[in-house]
C-alpha cells in the first residue's frame, strides 16, 4: 500500500466525496487561499494545506472561502445541510468554538430532535487540536469533551493516515452532525492509506497493540505515545492492549469493557484534553460502573494538569502526556496490590 | 403600491394568513391563561402584516429562519395550524412529535426551518438556506427572520456581512417591534438599521410594517434582486408588539396610553380592510366569511390538540441521532 | 432565622455587595427592564427577577442593562474585571453560553495565566441552568461540566437560598472569575437565610445528612432529590450520606473521598447534566481512582439520558433524574453483591 | 496637520517608537529563520505609523486591547523591548514569564491588556477598560485593535452597538493591511468600515495608515471626543503589511510586483522622515542617531533574552488562579 501523511490522506477523502457528490461542498478561512488576491490562488489550501488542490478541481462554487466569521459560516453549513448540501466546514483551530459554539450545539446538534425527527443535518465540522506547537493558550486545546458532553453531536478524532481517511469520508456520508479533529502535529504522520475510497466505521474501537498485563486506552496523537510506551514496556516484560477509540461519540464501550477484563482489569487512560470534566474521566466512569467486577486496580488517568496551555517549549513538554508517563502509570496499575 | 394589484385570491389568502394569525395567537393567549398550555410563548399578535407580505412571495422550496416569536411565520409560511397547535399543547400529533414545543416549530417541506430559541440563531442558518439554493441553481431564496433585539448580535452582522460577499439570496427580515423583551430599541439598537445594512453593502429599505401592502412591495422587489442574483437585501419592518414580551408579562414597562394607541393606531387587519374594500377590491362580507372560517378553524385547531394524546415515553430517547454509530 | 426564597437571597447578596463594595456593577439585558421605555423603570428586575430594585438604590452606572449581545457585554465584563470593577454579569439561560464562550473560556478565564501572572479578573458571570420548566432543549441545558472543563474558571451550584446568598457574596469577593448557576426551579424554594452578609466558600461541600449505608452526591436541584429519596430509603432502614458539593471548582475531594469511605464504599451520582463527560462521570472517575480500595460496588450514576431536553411534560419529567430513580439506584449499590 | 506642531521631543518619541517597532520585526523575522524562537510570530512591519499614531495619545492609565498582531501595539504603548524579546523566546525573564508567547503580550500596568490569539477577541474587552473609566470617572480612554478580518467578527459588530449604547470612551483603531491571512479585505470584507461604524451610530474616519501624521489628527480627535463624554469612534486605517500573514508564510497570493511596489511606496518611516526634514523640525542626523540607538537596543534585547534562564518547570502549575478554593 502507498505510504501517505495524514495531511494527503484527509486530503484525498475530501477529493473522492467532492467527485463522487455533488452536495459536498467545503467551507471555511483560507481553504483556498488568495481570493480577491494578485497572486497565486488556492496558495494556502487552507492553514495546514489539508484543502489544496480542491480549487482546481470543483471550483470557487463548490470551495467556499468565507470572512473570518465562524458564526456565520458555521451556522450557514448548518443550514446548507438542513436543506440538502452536505457541507464540510472547517474552524481553523478547535480553540475558536467559542465564537460559533452555538451554531453547533444548540442549531445543529438539535435540529433533529427539537423538530420531531423531520431534520437531518449531514454536516462535518472539520478542525484542528491539540499542544505540542507552541502555540500556547488560545491555540492549543483539545476540547473534544465539550462536543462529547452535547447530545446529537458525533466526534472523532484520527489518529493515523488511514484512519483519518475513512473516517473522513463515514464522516461525510453520515445524516447527523460530525466533529472531525486532526491533531495538527500528526499532519506530517505517513501510513500505508489505500488510494481508493474507503470508511472507517463510528464506535469502533481499534486494538492497536495486544496484550493481556493492562490495557492503555488512548486518542489521538496519544496512541503513538501509548504505543511507544507499550513497546518500552514489553521489553520490561509487561504486555500491554493500546486501545484507540477513535471516536468518542459514539464510544465503542463494549470493545473497551472487554479489554478492561482481558487485560486483568488494570487500566491506563491516556487523554490530552484537560482533566476535569475531560475524555479520560468519562471512560474510567463508564469503566468503573459497567466493569467494576474485573477491575483489579485503581484506573490511572494520564492528562495534562487543570491549566492552560503554557508557551515555553519546557513546560508545553510538561504539560502533555508522554510515553514516560503513560509507562509510569502502567507500572504502577501494574503492580497495585489490594 | 403594486400590492393593490395582487388577484383577489392572493388578496384573500393574504387577509386569511393574517387572520389566522392574528386567531392564532389571541386563543394561545387564552389558553395560557387556562394553564393548559404547558410551556411559554412569544405571541405575535400585531406583526401580522410583516410575515404574511413577506411570504406570500415565497413557495415552499424558498426558506425562512424564524425567531422565538415564530407562530406568525411558520403560519405565513404555510405550517399546519393543528399540527402548531397540537405542539403548543405538547401533544404527539404536534408538528414536532411534541419535543419542540412554540420556540421550535418548523416543517421542513413547507420551507420553515424552525422558530429559534436563540436570538440571532437563525440568520446564519438562512443565509445556509440561501448558499443550497445559489450551489444547486434553484432561483429559491431564504429569509431571515429576526428583532431589533437580534439586529444586533454578532451573528446577525455576520450574516450580513458574508450573504454580501458571496451574494446570497437572502432576505434580512428585521422586525423592530420597539423592544427587545422590556427593553426598547430606542436605547438597546443604536443608529440605523438600514445604514447599517449599507455599511455591509447591501440595499436596505424602512417599511411601515402596520401595512400589508408596504411589505408586500419592499418584499417583492428584494426577492426579485435575490433570484436574479442580485444578492441579499434587509428590510426594516416597524411593527407594534400586542402582547407582553412572552405570554405572562405585565408588560408594565409600556405607558397604558401607548398600549392603548398602539392596538388603537396599528391594526394591520383593520388597515387591510380599510384599504381593500376602500379600493373595491373585497367586500365586507368577503372578509367576514374568512374571519368566520378562521374562528372555526383555530376552535378545531384547540380542539383537537386538547384532545390528542400525549407523545409515547419511548420517544424521549429517539431522533437524537439518524443513526448512532 | 428569617425565611426567604432563593431569588430573595440572591437579591440580598447583591445589594449587600454593591452597598460594600463601589466596583461591583451589574450586568446584563433586562436586568433592569424598561430602559429607554414609557412605562415602569426597573420593571423585571432580570428574567427571574433577582436584580429588582438594585436599579434604585445604585442607578443606572452600576446597574448597567445592555443590547441582546452577549459576547460584547460579558467580554466587557472580563475587560472591567481586569481594569478595577468588580462585574457581575448575567448571563440569561445557560444555554446562551454560546454565543459569548469564547470570552470567557479564551478570555477571562486565560488572562491570568497567559499574562504570566499579572491580570486579576474578578468576574461573576450569574447564569440560570435545568429543566422543569417547559423551556425545551435550548433554555433548560445544565452545561455546567464545560466551564468546570477550563482551568481558570471557578463553578458554583447552590442549591438553596442559604448557599445561594453566601456563595454569591463569596464569588463577588473572589479574584478569579467564577460562573455562578442557579437553577431556575429552586428562585421560589424558602429556607433560612441571615439578614446581614456571610460567605460559604468555595471547595466545602455540604454534607445536607448523614447516613452510613451509602453515599449519594448530588448538585443544585438534584440535591433536594437526594434528600426525598433519602428520607424515603430511611423508612425501608437505609439510612444515606447526602453530599453536595457546592462548587465543581474547585471540588472538595477530600470531604468526597472520607464520605465514600464511611459509606462502605456505595455510592451514587445524581446530576442533571447530560451524561458524557458530564459531573457525574467526573466525580465518578475522582472516587474510582483515588478511594478504589473503599469502592464495595460499582457507582451509579443517576443522570438524564444522552439527548436534548424534550418539550412535553411527560418526556422532561422522564428526562430528569427524580427521587424515585435515586432510591432505586441507592438500592441496587446497597444490594450488590460481588 | 496639527501632529506637524507637536514638540520636538515628541516627534522623536514617535519616530523612535516608530523604527524600533521596525527594528524589532525585522530581527523577529531574522531570529525566527535561526529556530530559535520556539513559537510563530505574526510581524507588525510596514503598520508602525498606526499603532505609535493612535497610542502617542494615551497615558499608561488609557487601555489598549490588541491582536495576534500586537507586537507594534505593545511597543508604542510603552512595553519594555527586553521583556517583549524574552517572552518571544519563551523565556523565564519574558514579560509574561514565558507562559504567553508572541500572541499573548501583556503589560497591564502600561495599560497594554493583551494581543490577542482570538481574531475579535480585543473589542469587548476594550469596551471593558472603558466602561471601567466611565464608571470611575478617570477620563481615561481605551482603544481597540482590529484588522480588516476582525471587523467583521461578530465580537465586533457588537461592541461598536454596546459602545454607542452605553457612549463609552472607547476607539475602534481598524487597521486595514488589505488581508486577512491570505484572503484579500476587498474579498472578504464587504461595504465599507465607516459607513458600517455610522450605521451603529458612532463617527468614523478613513486615515491613510502610511502617514503618521493623518493616524496622529484622527486620533486626536478621536481621543478629545472620548474624553469628552462624546462616546465612541472608528478609525479606519490603512496600511500595507510588509511580511506575509505569519513568520513561514510564502505570501505567494501577492505578485512581487505588489509586494516590490508597497515597500517602495508606502513605507511610514520613510515618509516621515521626509516630513519632518522637509519641514526642518528633525535633521536627518537627529533621526539617525535614534536609528542607531535602536538598533542597539535590540541587539540588547536579543542577547538577553537568548541569555536568560527557561521558566521553572513549577511554574506551568502557578497563576491559574489567584487561589483555588
Ligand atoms: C442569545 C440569546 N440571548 C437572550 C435571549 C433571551 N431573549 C429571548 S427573546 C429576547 C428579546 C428579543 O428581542 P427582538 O429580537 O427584538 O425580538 P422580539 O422579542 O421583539 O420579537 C431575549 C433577550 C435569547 N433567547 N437568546
Ligand atoms: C476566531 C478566530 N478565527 C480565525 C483565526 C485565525 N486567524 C489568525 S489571524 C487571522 C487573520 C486576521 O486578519 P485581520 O483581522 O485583517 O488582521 P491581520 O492579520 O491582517 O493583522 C486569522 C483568520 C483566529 N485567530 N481567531
Ligand atoms: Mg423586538
Ligand atoms: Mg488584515
Amino acid at each position: 500500500m502507498p505510504k501517505k501523511s495524514y495531511r494527503q490522506a484527509l486530503n484525498e477523502a475530501l477529493h473522492h466525496e467532492m467527485g463522487r457528490d455533488p452536495r459536498v461542498v467545503v467551507i471555511g478561512e483560507d481553504i483556498t487561499g488568495g481570493a480577491g488576491a494578485s497572486g497565486e490562488q488556492d496558495a494556502w489550501g487552507g492553514a495546514f494545506g489539508v484543502t489544496k488542490g480542491l480549487l482546481g478541481a470543483f471550483g470557487r462554487e463548490r470551495v467556499l472561502d468565507t470572512p473570518i466569521t465562524e458564526s456565520a459560516f458555521v451556522g450557514a453549513a448548518a443550514g446548507a445541510a438542513m436543506t440538502g448540501l452536505r457541507p464540510v466546514a472547517e474552524i481553523m483551530f478547535v480553540d475558536f468554538l467559542g465564537v460559533c459554539f452555538d451554531q453547533i450545539f444548540n442549531q445543529a446538534a438539535k435540529f433533529r430532535y427539537m423538530f420531531g425527527g423531520k431534520a437531518i443535518t449531514p454536516l462535518v465540522i472539520r478542525t484542528t487540536y491539540g499542544a505540542g506547537t507552541r502555540s500556547a493558550s488560545q491555540h492549543s486545546q483539545a476540547l473534544y469533551p465539550i462536543f462529547t458532553h452535547i447530545p446529537g453531536l458525533k466526534v472523532v478524532i484520527p489518529s493515523n493516515p488511514y484512519d483519518a481517511k475513512g473516517l473522513l469520508i463515514q464522516a461525510i456520508r453520515d445524516d447527523d452532525p460530525v466533529i472531525f479533529l486532526e491533531n495538527k502535529v500528526l499532519y506530517d504522520m505517513t501510513g500505508e492509506v489505500p488510494d481508493g475510497a474507503y470508511t472507517v466505521p463510528f464506535g469502533a474501537a481499534n486494538i492497536v497493540r495486544d496484550g493481556e498485563d493492562a490495557l492503555i486506552i488512548a486518542l489521538g496523537r496519544m496512541v503513538g505515545f501509548a504505543e511507544k510506551a507499550a513497546a518500552e514496556l514489553a521489553r520490561e516484560g509487561i504486555e500491554c492492549t493500546v486501545l484507540d477509540p477513535r471516536t468518542t461519540s459514539p464510544l465503542d464501550e463494549e470493545t473497551i469493557l472487554e479489554m478492561v477484563e482481558e487485560n486483568k482489569g488494570r487500566v491506563v487512560i491516556v487523554d490530552e484534553s484537560s482533566p476535569r470534566c475531560g475524555m479520560a474521566a468519562d471512560i474510567a466512569a463508564i469503566i468503573a460502573e459497567k466493569a467494576f467486577a474485573h477491575l483489579k486496580a485503581p484506573i490511572v488517568k494520564v492528562t495534562p494538569p487543570h491549566t492552560p496551555v503554557p508557551y515555553a517549549p519546557d513546560l508545553e513538554r510538561a504539560y502533555l502526556p508522554d510515553p514516560d508517563k503513560i509507562a509510569a502509570a502502567v507500572r504502577q496499575v501494574v503492580s497495585y496490590k489490594d | 403600491m403594486q400590492g393593490l394589484q395582487l388577484p383577489r385570491e392572493r388578496l384573500l389568502e393574504a387577509y386569511r394568513l393574517m387572520r389566522t394569525i392574528r386567531v392564532f395567537e389571541d386563543r394561545v393567549s387564552a389558553e395560557m391563561d387556562t394553564g393548559d398550555i404547558p410551556g411559554n410563548t412569544h405571541l405575535y399578535a400585531g406583526q401580522e402584516a410583516s410575515a404574511v407580505g413577506v411570504c406570500l412571495h415565497l413557495t415552499d422550496t424558498d426558506r425562512i429562519a424564524s425567531t422565538h416569536r415564530g407562530h406568525g411565520h411558520c403560519i405565513a409560511k404555510g405550517c399546519d395550524v393543528d399540527g402548531m397547535m397540537a405542539e403548543i399543547f405538547g401533544k404527539a400529533t404536534g408538528i414536532c412529535r411534541g419535543k419542540g414545543g412554540s420556540m421550535h416549530i418548523a416543517d421542513l417541506g413547507r420551507g420553515m426551518l424552525g422558530a429559534n430559541g436563540i436570538v440571532g440563531g437563525s440568520p446564519p442558518i438562512a443565509c445556509g438556506a440561501a448558499l443550497t439554493a445559489k450551489v444547486n441553481r434553484t432561483r429559491d431564496v431564504a429569509v431571515a427572520f429576526t428583532g431589533d433585539g437580534g439586529v444586533n448580535q454578532g451573528t446577525t452582522a455576520e450574516s450580513l456581512n458574508l450573504a454580501r460577499v458571496w451574494m446570497l439570496p437572502v432576505i434580512f427580515a428585521v422586525e423592530d417591534n420597539g423592544f427587545g423583551e422590556a427593553t426598547a430599541s430606542s436605547f438597546a439598537t443604536a443608529g440605523d438599521i438600514c445604514r447599517r445594512a449599507e455599511g455591509y453593502g447591501m440595499p436596505a429599505r424602512k417599511v411601515d410594517g402596520v401595512d400589508f401592502f408596504a411589505v408586500h412591495d419592499a418584499m417583492g422587489e428584494a426577492v426579485e434582486r435575490a433570484r436574479e442574483g442580485g444578492g441579499p437585501t434587509l428590510l426594516h419592518i416597524v411593527t407594534p408588539r400586542y402582547y407582553g414580551h412572552f405570554s405572562g408579562d405585565a408588560d408594565t414597562y409600556r405607558s397604558a396610553e401607548e398600549k392603548a394607541a398602539m392596538r388603537r393606531d396599528q391594526d394591520c387587519l383593520a388597515r387591510f380592510r380599510t384599504r381593500v374594500t376602500q379600493a373595491s377590491l373585497l367586500t365586507p362580507d368577503d372578509l367576514d366569511a374568512v374571519d368566520r372560517s378562521v374562528s372555526a378553524a383555530i376552535d378545531g385547531a384547540v380542539l383537537a390538540a386538547r384532545a390528542a394524546d400525549r407523545p409515547a415515553l419511548e420517544t424521549l430517547l429517539t431522533d437524537v441521532y439518524v443513526r448512532y454509530a
